[in-house]
């Protein structure tokens, strides 16, 4: 009952329009490994698609497997005691052969069929909607990715604007 | 300049709206400036205004004003909403004039009666914080009054004498 | 397995499957693999070929998985048993996978408690309750339901092995068939029908279209022989007729072109009447055609020319199934045998090579003789795998009551069944989608069963553990009675000289199997003594015989079957193809029968039969006798799960006796009175009227009209028909697509596998049967049935699958306030489930009514929602849905084809819709209107194209093709019981 | 000397109607004396009422609209009755205030306030249904065109939509309306109150300082006549566009172009019993005798005749053009509704709209307060069942026979329906307490025959 009472309140337009703007974050939530993607993609220059695999087959972006995070790992131990302890956080998880729980920061309403493909075999840069991921110690989400931020990229771009190709 | 903003003056207090009207036309031959008489009245006074020639109230000018607006609001709303997404239903053309039409109506007669209630508002001077010392709540009641805005008491002479003369029931002076 | 263990193996990238129940936007777990497994790409579905083992026809599937989880099963194409379709019960084999209620590990029943075990435990106490049980034969007894191939084959060794006898159960066994087979070719097996090459099929009480042996591959083989679409079709001669010989217009029935209701219990004697027309001796000598009149209630001349037809064209008699499984069962499979030997289809049209393995020969004796065995208590020890007698015998059998006298009693089953809740030691099996194996549906054909994903539960495959079992028993050092590491390597082993080679093995296991041609039977044709010992004669039902009584049918449903599905929701839910009921047991009366005893559809009427009674809602049918009653199976669970619970079991009225010469049950055999008991439920009723009021949905045509009707759309009188050109243009000018479809109604035979296929692929919920009460089924397409009664007393029945029609001008789109429902550039009529707040403004304007509201939030228990389709978003509550032609696979393949170039366009025939995919007849084809050349377009031009309330010009993307009825051979008025034969 | 006798006899009757119109203030202010307990316990009744409707509603959004009544394809069912009920009755104030104005018919007087604040209640009332009957209300502002970062509109070809703006547009206008009728009375409730006190701090306020000057009253006469000029086409254009709703939609039995000029008159109809249902109380209550006579019970009773007999050939010509048609569709639909499963709601409707309503040819029982409230009541219980035979029995048996089916309505449909009612009284409980329910200054101006009896009455004395 309260719920509902509730969400009438926040069906107020106003809150509405703020809540789909308000969605790029200050900063993004801590992650179980403090990975730091400026350190892996700015020095030491790797693909984006090195780990996020299959970015350009697949609707899923691909989370690098451990075993992927361990090919190198097993050898680079971190030039500093911060680097080395967090590290030796992933081997942990790896030797206890436990996932690690990720924290999703980017993320669309389940009602909206996202798929990568497309926009990777469109070259849409990475950058455009994930923010320069490359100078970010903590990924957080840069853009509001609501339905009009979409959009307007999909008309500039001539791309289709028609509902069913998210919503179905 | 309406009488109601100047303080001070001569309260005549009347039991029939034609004392009253006699005793308007009679301050007016006597000289005394419309703008300077204020007649009170418990009851809507169509009469009185043709008894004593007062022009015909603007608010019509903001109904005609607010009535447009509407009409165009309507028109570009519709129109504009349909073009700004051309999403085609029931094999209908993308912009439908009937429709337009319905929203035009409704949108002219809304605006159109919130401006004539502006302009009530803004000729009529209300709201008011509180009544003049020229009014009394037997003029919501029972009786008549005619407020003659005075500036000496030369003039409010005048006017008490006048208004005794036009046989008012009561002659008060305000300050 | 917990499901955490679960994502810890596999993994789940996405919001997809996690998360599909909320909407909320924000931080969700995102777990990768630990180790990734080979060709797995998360968010791309990996395909495995099996074997579908929801009934003993083995079709052959192709099952979905994505991010390591079975989500859907497709008809694998390349298996000839089914060639890539499947039936609704196959569809729906993932509830079975997820079942809620499965065992989710061994277990031990401590008086009624049941106690965790772990599998160790299990395995000691099976081989100790083994040792235990003694070495003398028969005092162990391992009770299978029907395998074939390999795990039949270690089944029997293993059996031998621990000196246990085998006893092999199956409720839908078709012994009379069997025996009468080996009777006249020698040869206990249903033979190889070949409908699809005959022109004429008589059927004398075989539900092959929905229960009966093989009902995928004879629904093909129908629609081949039988559907006539006017162009494109498989005889465009439109010379095949088909009659159905039958008490009750069974769904089978109902598509064909005459039904006669003979009598129950004689329905043979018009066999061999006919067979007596045709010159035939032995038994048909007795029979003319004027006593089989009288006998049968069929008239001589429709006996004759029934008899004719037969002779004059290239002929096929079907004998009976399950519910024409009476005393004289095996009589009147030798009868028809007889009749197809008279007309010269033995080796023609009956081919005893390449026969079914659909049966077993005198299963139903042998279980009789069993629970003598448990009685007398010579047996000591009873291991129960995949079959569930406790359920399916009739409770005189006693089979229940001498379990007590069995002192160890095991299940394999891989759920908690009547019959496993009756042993002390359960072992759960994997269910087929996890586990290896194969199976032979048909001589020459091997199909392989693959696991598609890990174990959801705690469970292990029966073969691995009686392996282990076996060695515990051998003790150390001691060697096990076979010497496989694990049933992989034994079915490996077993492949060797199929599939020897890991190449030869890969192939096979992409393949989903290995077809060879069949391997040629000596058979000995002995039609002399065929008939030895046989009574040809009326069949004796008991009961009383006054006029109040009425003889009982008790025949297998379509979403049930045997009433192992019974846990599966979706087809407790699924509209049965004759009174569109579910969830529930109920009885079919005559109409008139209804008014006499003066009750109306749902009151509940007590049904006694001199072996029991039950209570069950009455559903008045006019495809019945009037002397007739009739029961479905399947219903009236007392274990099994949640969804299980509905309804009564009929078997509780059957007889326990044997039919005398086959050795099967007897499920039509008594006589039934119905006494009102005033109360009343819900018919559950999918449909509202059963009749179209003249409203032209489900149009028809005339052979002779249909063979000579000029190419194109008709339309109805009013204004410009709605040619394909036209409908066409009503999608963008630019967009290459116009999707449409051709629906033919000739080819449709009710048999509901598109409503599992659609409700499989696009998450529709099951809403249960209070909510059905209200009419709040979600089926996106439903199949709407209507019978037809004609002057002369005939009834016949329409069926037309209705779904959205994607109208060119959508009543339902305008009325919409806030842009939910328009017509998309394709000339798809999209429904933006987000966007919708539920007005339902769109539904009232929706002339077909084929938008669905969704009154809750509709979830399916856990794990049942690891089947959840993750490109199909799931609906909330107070949204509105409905069919979207499958709009994820469109624009799948569009992206696939856009891969290569940017412009290409998607070629006819290159991704079909759910319903399409499985529809084993064809009736729906799919595809691009804008396309001339396109499947759909050539079908919708064809002559017999029509468009459902075409007056409204509503412009519907869906042309229907009318059913083809008056056969041109079948003009002679055959007399069936239509509405009122007196009793 | 006749001079002065004529000052004289004009002093006595200016005397005469000052004393006249003093007792019109009392008599009309008399009625905002503070509440008595049958006040009280009224209202809370209607209290207790409207909350259980309100936890209902609560219930049924927690859980979701299948705890409603609804049997596909009955996707409309109670509430949307109830919708077009309370629209319905929000009709005759505005006609019978502005129309009546515009045609100066003076026993409008008497009656205006009245049926102008049932209008403004009654389309607060029925302005709830649309949200309440939405499966997703949370989602409601989706129909209201403003700019959102879904750059989406809403469809403006969709008649729920012109619902959206033709409801709000009636309820602003005749908010405004009766409130511009409001200031000189409150101005004058203003004058009698305890200075200091709440209701004098209340008045004050609301009249916004009126004085009556000449200015003003001519400002507001002007204004009052264009409100009225607005009002009148706005009032036909309401009920025609709630009937497009049904109109516009293809199900047979809706689709009919009569249903603009039927809804309308219907509205009126239900319009007037509802006034005559609030004022035979309203009256006794209040001891207005002297103000509401006879002669305005038989005014209202004939309007009520008239719209009754428009209505019966409305529902005429809906079987003849049925029958015209040809359409199998539309006949079959009309047969249903006088045979089949709702049959009873349809003869409900026929006997409560246009059999009992022949009773008011006979003056005898137009002029009887008593029974004029009866048949008020038949008739507000028969325009119910014609919204409900019209909604539901042409859903329930549309073009598809697979899908007919019958509704009936569940226990929270039910209490919201009652919740309505509370929801109005409670209104016009707390209106009648706190505002003058009869225009102080316009009766005055043309005072009521009794009055006007007692004036002269008066002259003659002195």
């Amino acid at each position: 009952m309260q719920a509902a009472a509730i969400r009438i309140l926040l069906a107020l337009p106003v809150l509405a329009v703020l809540s789909a703007c308000g969605r790029a974050q200050a900063e993004g939530p801590t992650q179980p490994i403090e990975f730091m993607h400026n350190v892996h993609v700015t020095d030491n220059e790797m693909e984006c698609a090195y780990c996020h695999f299959s970015v350009d087959r697949s609707e899923e972006a691909g989370i690098p497997s451990t075993e992927t995070c361990m090919g190198c790992h097993r050898f680079i131990r971190g030039s500093t005691p911060e680097y080395q302890e967090q590290i030796q956080l992933l081997q942990g998880f790896w030797t206890d052969s436990l996932p690690i729980p990720w924290v999703r920061v980017h993320s669309v309403p389940e009602f909206v069929q996202f798929s990568h493909k497309p926009h990777t075999r469109a070259e849409v840069e990475c950058v455009e909607c994930h923010g320069e991921v490359e100078t970010m110690e903590q990924v957080r989400q840069v853009e509001s990715l609501s339905m009009g931020w979409c959009l307007e990229c999909h008309r500039d771009e001539e791309a289709s604007d028609d509902c069913a190709v998210c919503h179905y | 300049m309406s009488a109601e903003l100047m303080e001070g003056g001569v309260r005549g207090v009347f039991l029939t709206l034609d004392d009253v009207a006699a005793a308007v036309n009679t301050l007016e031959n006597e000289g005394v400036a419309a703008d300077d008489i204020t007649v009170y009245s418990p009851i809507p006074t169509p009469h009185l205004e043709d008894a004593i020639d007062r022009p015909v109230s603007p608010v019509r000018l903001m109904t005609l004003i607010g009535g447009l607006m509407g009409t165009l609001t309507g028109l570009t709303l519709t129109l504009w909403t349909f073009f700004a997404w051309g999403l085609q239903v029931g094999g209908k053309s993308i912009a439908s004039l009937p429709v337009t039409v319905i929203i035009m109506f409704e949108l002219t007669v809304l605006l159109g009666g919130l401006f004539t209630l502006a302009g009530v508002f803004i000729f009529s001077r209300i709201p008011a914080m509180s009544t003049k010392p020229g009014y009394h709540p037997r003029f919501s009641n029972d009786l008549f009054g005619v407020f003659v805005h005075t500036d000496d008491d030369s003039a409010a002479q005048r006017a008490r004498s006048i208004l005794d003369r036009v046989g008012a029931e009561a002659i008060e002076s305000v300050a | 397995m917990e499901r955490r263990e679960f994502l810890k193996l596999v993994g789940v990238t996405g919001a997809g499957t996690m998360t599909a129940c909320d909407q909320k936007v924000g931080p969700q777990a995102l777990i990768p693999y630990l180790v990734p497994p080979e060709n797995v790409t998360p968010g791309i579905p990996t395909w495995y070929a099996s074997t579908c083992r929801e009934c003993p026809a083995g079709c052959g599937v192709h099952v979905k998985t994505r991010d390591g989880r079975v989500i859907k099963l497709e008809g694998n194409p390349d298996n000839p048993v089914n060639q890539g379709k499947l039936c609704a019960r196959g569809q729906m084999a993932t509830q079975r996978l997820y079942d809620p209620d499965r065992l989710r590990g061994p277990r031990r029943i401590d008086n009624g408690e049941q106690v965790e075990v772990d599998w160790g435990a299990g395995i000691e106490q099976l081989a100790e309750g083994l040792r235990g049980a003694g070495i003398e034969p028969g005092s162990v007894v391992l009770l299978t339901g029907l395998e074939t191939g390999t795990r039949d084959r270690f089944y029997d060794e293993w059996a031998a092995a621990v000196g246990a006898a085998r006893v092999v159960y199956e409720p839908f066994a078709h012994e009379a068939v069997l025996e009468a087979n080996r009777r006249v070719f020698g040869r206990a097996a249903v033979p190889d029908y070949d409908i699809a090459g005959a022109d004429f099929v008589i059927s004398f009480g075989a539900d092959f279209l929905g229960t009966w042996v093989s009902p995928v591959r004879y629904g093909r083989a129908w629609s081949e022989m039988h559907a006539f679409r006017g162009v494109e079709s498989v005889r465009p001669d439109g010379e095949g007729v088909f009659v159905a010989v039958e008490p009750r217009l069974s769904m089978t029935a109902s598509n064909a072109d005459e039904w006669v209701a003979a009598r129950p219990g004689t329905e043979h004697l018009v066999a061999l009447a006919m067979a007596n027309v045709l010159g035939a001796g032995g038994p048909a000598a007795g029979w003319p055609p004027a006593r089989a009149a009288e006998t049968t209630g069929v008239d001589a001349e429709t006996i004759e020319h029934l008899a004719e037809l037969f002779e004059s064209k290239r002929s096929l008699a079907l004998p009976g199934g399950i519910g024409a499984a009476h005393r004289g069962a095996t009589a009147a499979a030798v009868a028809v045998n007889l009749l197809n030997q008279a007309g010269g289809a033995v080796g023609d049209t009956v081919r005893v090579n390449g026969a079914l393995t659909g049966g077993v020969p005198g299963a139903y004796r042998s279980m009789i003789e069993l629970t003598e065995r448990m009685r007398s208590g010579q047996v000591k020890a009873l291991l129960v795998a995949h079959t569930n007698p406790v359920f399916s015998l009739p409770p005189g059998v006693g089979f229940e009551d001498a379990l007590d006298e069995v002192p160890f009693r095991v299940s394999f089953s891989s759920v908690l069944d009547e019959t496993a809740s009756r042993c002390q030691l359960l072992l759960p099996d994997h269910t087929p989608l996890e586990s290896w194996g194969d199976w032979v549906p048909e001589d020459g054909v091997m199909s392989l069963i693959q696991p598609a994903m890990r174990p959801v539960f705690n469970t292990r495959p029966t073969p691995d553990v009686m392996l282990d079992v076996g060695r515990v028993m051998a003790g150390d050092g001691g060697t096990p009675a076979i010497e496989a590491e694990s049933w992989y390597d034994y079915l490996r082993s077993a492949w060797s000289d199929v599939a020897g080679s890991e190449r030869a093995w890969a192939e096979a296991l992409k393949a989903g199997g290995v077809w060879q041609a069949a391997t040629t039977v000596p058979t000995t044709p002995a039609p002399a003594a065929a008939d030895d010992g046989l009574d040809f004669g009326p069949v004796p039902f008991d009961g009383p015989e006054d006029d109040g009584a009425f003889d009982l049918i008790v025949q297998p449903q379509l979403a049930m079957y045997d009433g192992r599905s019974a846990n599966s929701p979706t087809l407790q839910e699924l509209a049965d193809p004759v009174t569109t009921s579910c969830w529930q047991t109920w009885i079919e009366v005559h109409p008139d029968v209804a008014t006499d005893l003066g009750v109306k559809d749902g009151d509940v009427v007590t049904v006694t039969s001199p072996h029991g009674s039950i209570t069950a809602p009455v559903i008045s049918y006019a495809g019945i006798r009037a002397d007739t009653v009739s029961m479905p199976l399947g219903r009236g669970h007392t274990a099994m799960g949640r969804f299980a619970k509905g309804g009564v079991n009929p078997v509780e009225l059957l007889p326990a006796d044997v039919e005398p010469n086959g050795g099967g049950p007897i499920y039509q055999g008594v006589r039934v009175t119905l006494t009102p008991t005033g109360a009343w439920v819900p018919p559950l009723k999918h449909q509202g009227s059963d009749i179209q009021h003249d409203r032209e949905i489900a149009q028809a045509i005339s052979m002779t009209e249909a063979l000579h009707a000029e190419p194109g759309h008709h339309g109805n009188g009013h204004g410009e028909p709605l040619t394909v050109e036209r409908v066409a243009e009503d999608s963008g000018a630019e967009s290459p697509y116009r999707w449409g479809m051709a629906i033919s109604l000739d080819a449709c035979t009710g048999c509901n596998a598109c409503v599992a296929a659609c409700a499989a692929e696009n998450n529709i919920p099951f809403v249960g049967p209070e909510r059905v009460a209200k009419s709040r089924q979600m089926s996106w397409i439903r199949i709407e049935r209507f019978l037809e009664h004609e002057e002369n007393g005939h009834v016949k029945t329409r069926h037309i699958p209705m779904m959205c029609q994607h109208c060119g001008a959508a009543p339902c789109e305008p009325v919409c306030p806030v842009y939910a429902a328009y017509h998309n550039d394709e000339g798809l009529n999209v429904q933006v489930y987000n966007r919708c707040v539920g007005t339902r403004y769109c539904s009232n304007n929706c002339p077909y009514k084929v938008r669905y509201f969704n009154y809750f939030t509709y979830e399916w228990p856990e794990p049942m929602d690891w089947a959840i389709n993750p490109d199909v978003t799931l609906r909330q509550k107070g949204v509105m849905e409905k069919c979207t032609y499958c709009v994820q696979r469109i624009n799948a393949a569009k992206n696939t084809v856009r891969d290569e170039d940017l412009e290409a366009v998607v070629p006819d025939g290159f991704f079909q819709t759910a319903c399409q995919q499985t529809c084993p007849t064809d009736a729906i084809v799919f595809g691009n209107l804008k396309d001339p050349d396109s499947h759909v377009s050539k079908l919708s031009r064809g002559p017999l194209t029509y468009s459902v309330l075409e007056e409204l010009n509503t412009r519907p993307a869906n042309f229907y093709l009318k059913k083809v009825i008056d056969r041109t051979s079948s003009d002679v008025a055959l007399k069936t019981a239509g509405s009122g034969v007196e009793v | 000397m006749s001079e002065s006798t004529s000052t004289v006899n004009r002093r006595a009757s200016g005397l005469a109607q000052a004393t006249v119109f003093r007792r019109v203030n009392d008599d009309v202010l008399a009625t905002l004396q503070r509440p008595g307990v049958g006040w009280a316990a009224l209202m809370a009744v209607v209290l207790t009422v409207l909350g259980i409707a309100i936890a209902a509603w609560m219930y049924q959004i927690k859980t979701g609209l299948g705890v409603a009544g609804y049997v596909p394809p009955v996707m409309w069912g109670v509430y949307i009755t109830d919708f077009v009920f309370w629209v319905g009755i929000a009709h005759s104030g505005t006609l019978i205030s502005a129309i009546l104005f515009l045609f100066r018919a003076q026993f409008r007087t008497a009656v205006y306030r009245v049926s102008e604040t049932m209008t403004v209640f009654a389309v607060m009332t029925a302005g709830l249904f649309p949200l309440i009957h939405l499966g997703r209300v949370w989602y409601f502002y989706y129909l209201i065109p403003y700019p959102n970062e879904r750059l989406l509109w809403p469809n403006f070809r969709s008649p729920l939509l012109w619902d959206f703006f033709a409801i709000s547009t009636y309820f602003t206008i005749s908010s405004l309306f009766l409130y511009l009728g409001l200031i000189p009375d409150i101005a004058a409730a203003r004058d009698r109150a305890q200075p200091k006190s709440f209701r004098h701090r209340l008045y004050s306020v609301l009249s916004l300082g009126w004085q009556g000057t000449d200015s003003q009253w001519r400002h507001y006469n002007r204004a009052y006549l264009f409100m009225a000029g607005l009002a009148t086409p706005l009032v036909l254009s309401v009920h025609s566009v709630v009937s497009w709703d049904f109109a516009m939609a293809i199900v047979p039995g809706w689709h009919s172009t009569i249903f603009a000029p039927y809804f309308v008159a219907g509205a009126i109809f239900s319009g007037v019993a509802m006034v005559i249902t609030l004022v035979v109380p309203l009256r006794k209550a209040f001891h207005l005798e002297d103000y509401i006579e006879e002669y305005h019970l038989n005014n209202l009773a004939k309007l009520l005749l008239l719209t009754s007999l428009i209505v019966f050939y409305a529902y005429l010509v809906e079987f003849f053009i049925a029958w015209y048609s040809g359409s199998e569709f539309e006949k079959a639909i009309f047969w249903d509704r006088l045979t089949g499963r709702y049959a009873w709601a349809c003869w409900i409707m026929y006997i409560c709209n246009c059999i009992i309503p022949m009773s008011l040819w006979s003056k005898r029982i137009r002029t009887s307060w008593f029974w004029m409230f009866v048949v008020s009541i038949f008739v507000n219980i028969g325009m119910w069942f014609e919204r409900f035979s019209i909604i539901i029995q042409s859903l329930a048996r549309e073009f598809m026979p697979y899908q007919w089916d019958y509704y009936t309505a569940s226990w929270v449909e039910w209490s919201i329906t009652a919740g309505s009612f509370a929801w109005f009284f409670m209104w016009f409980l707390l209106f009648v307490k706190f505002l003058p329910s009869m225009a102080i200054a316009e009766l005055k101006e043309l005072l009521p025959p009794k009055l006007r009896r007692q004036q002269e009455e008066l002259e003659v004395a002195s």
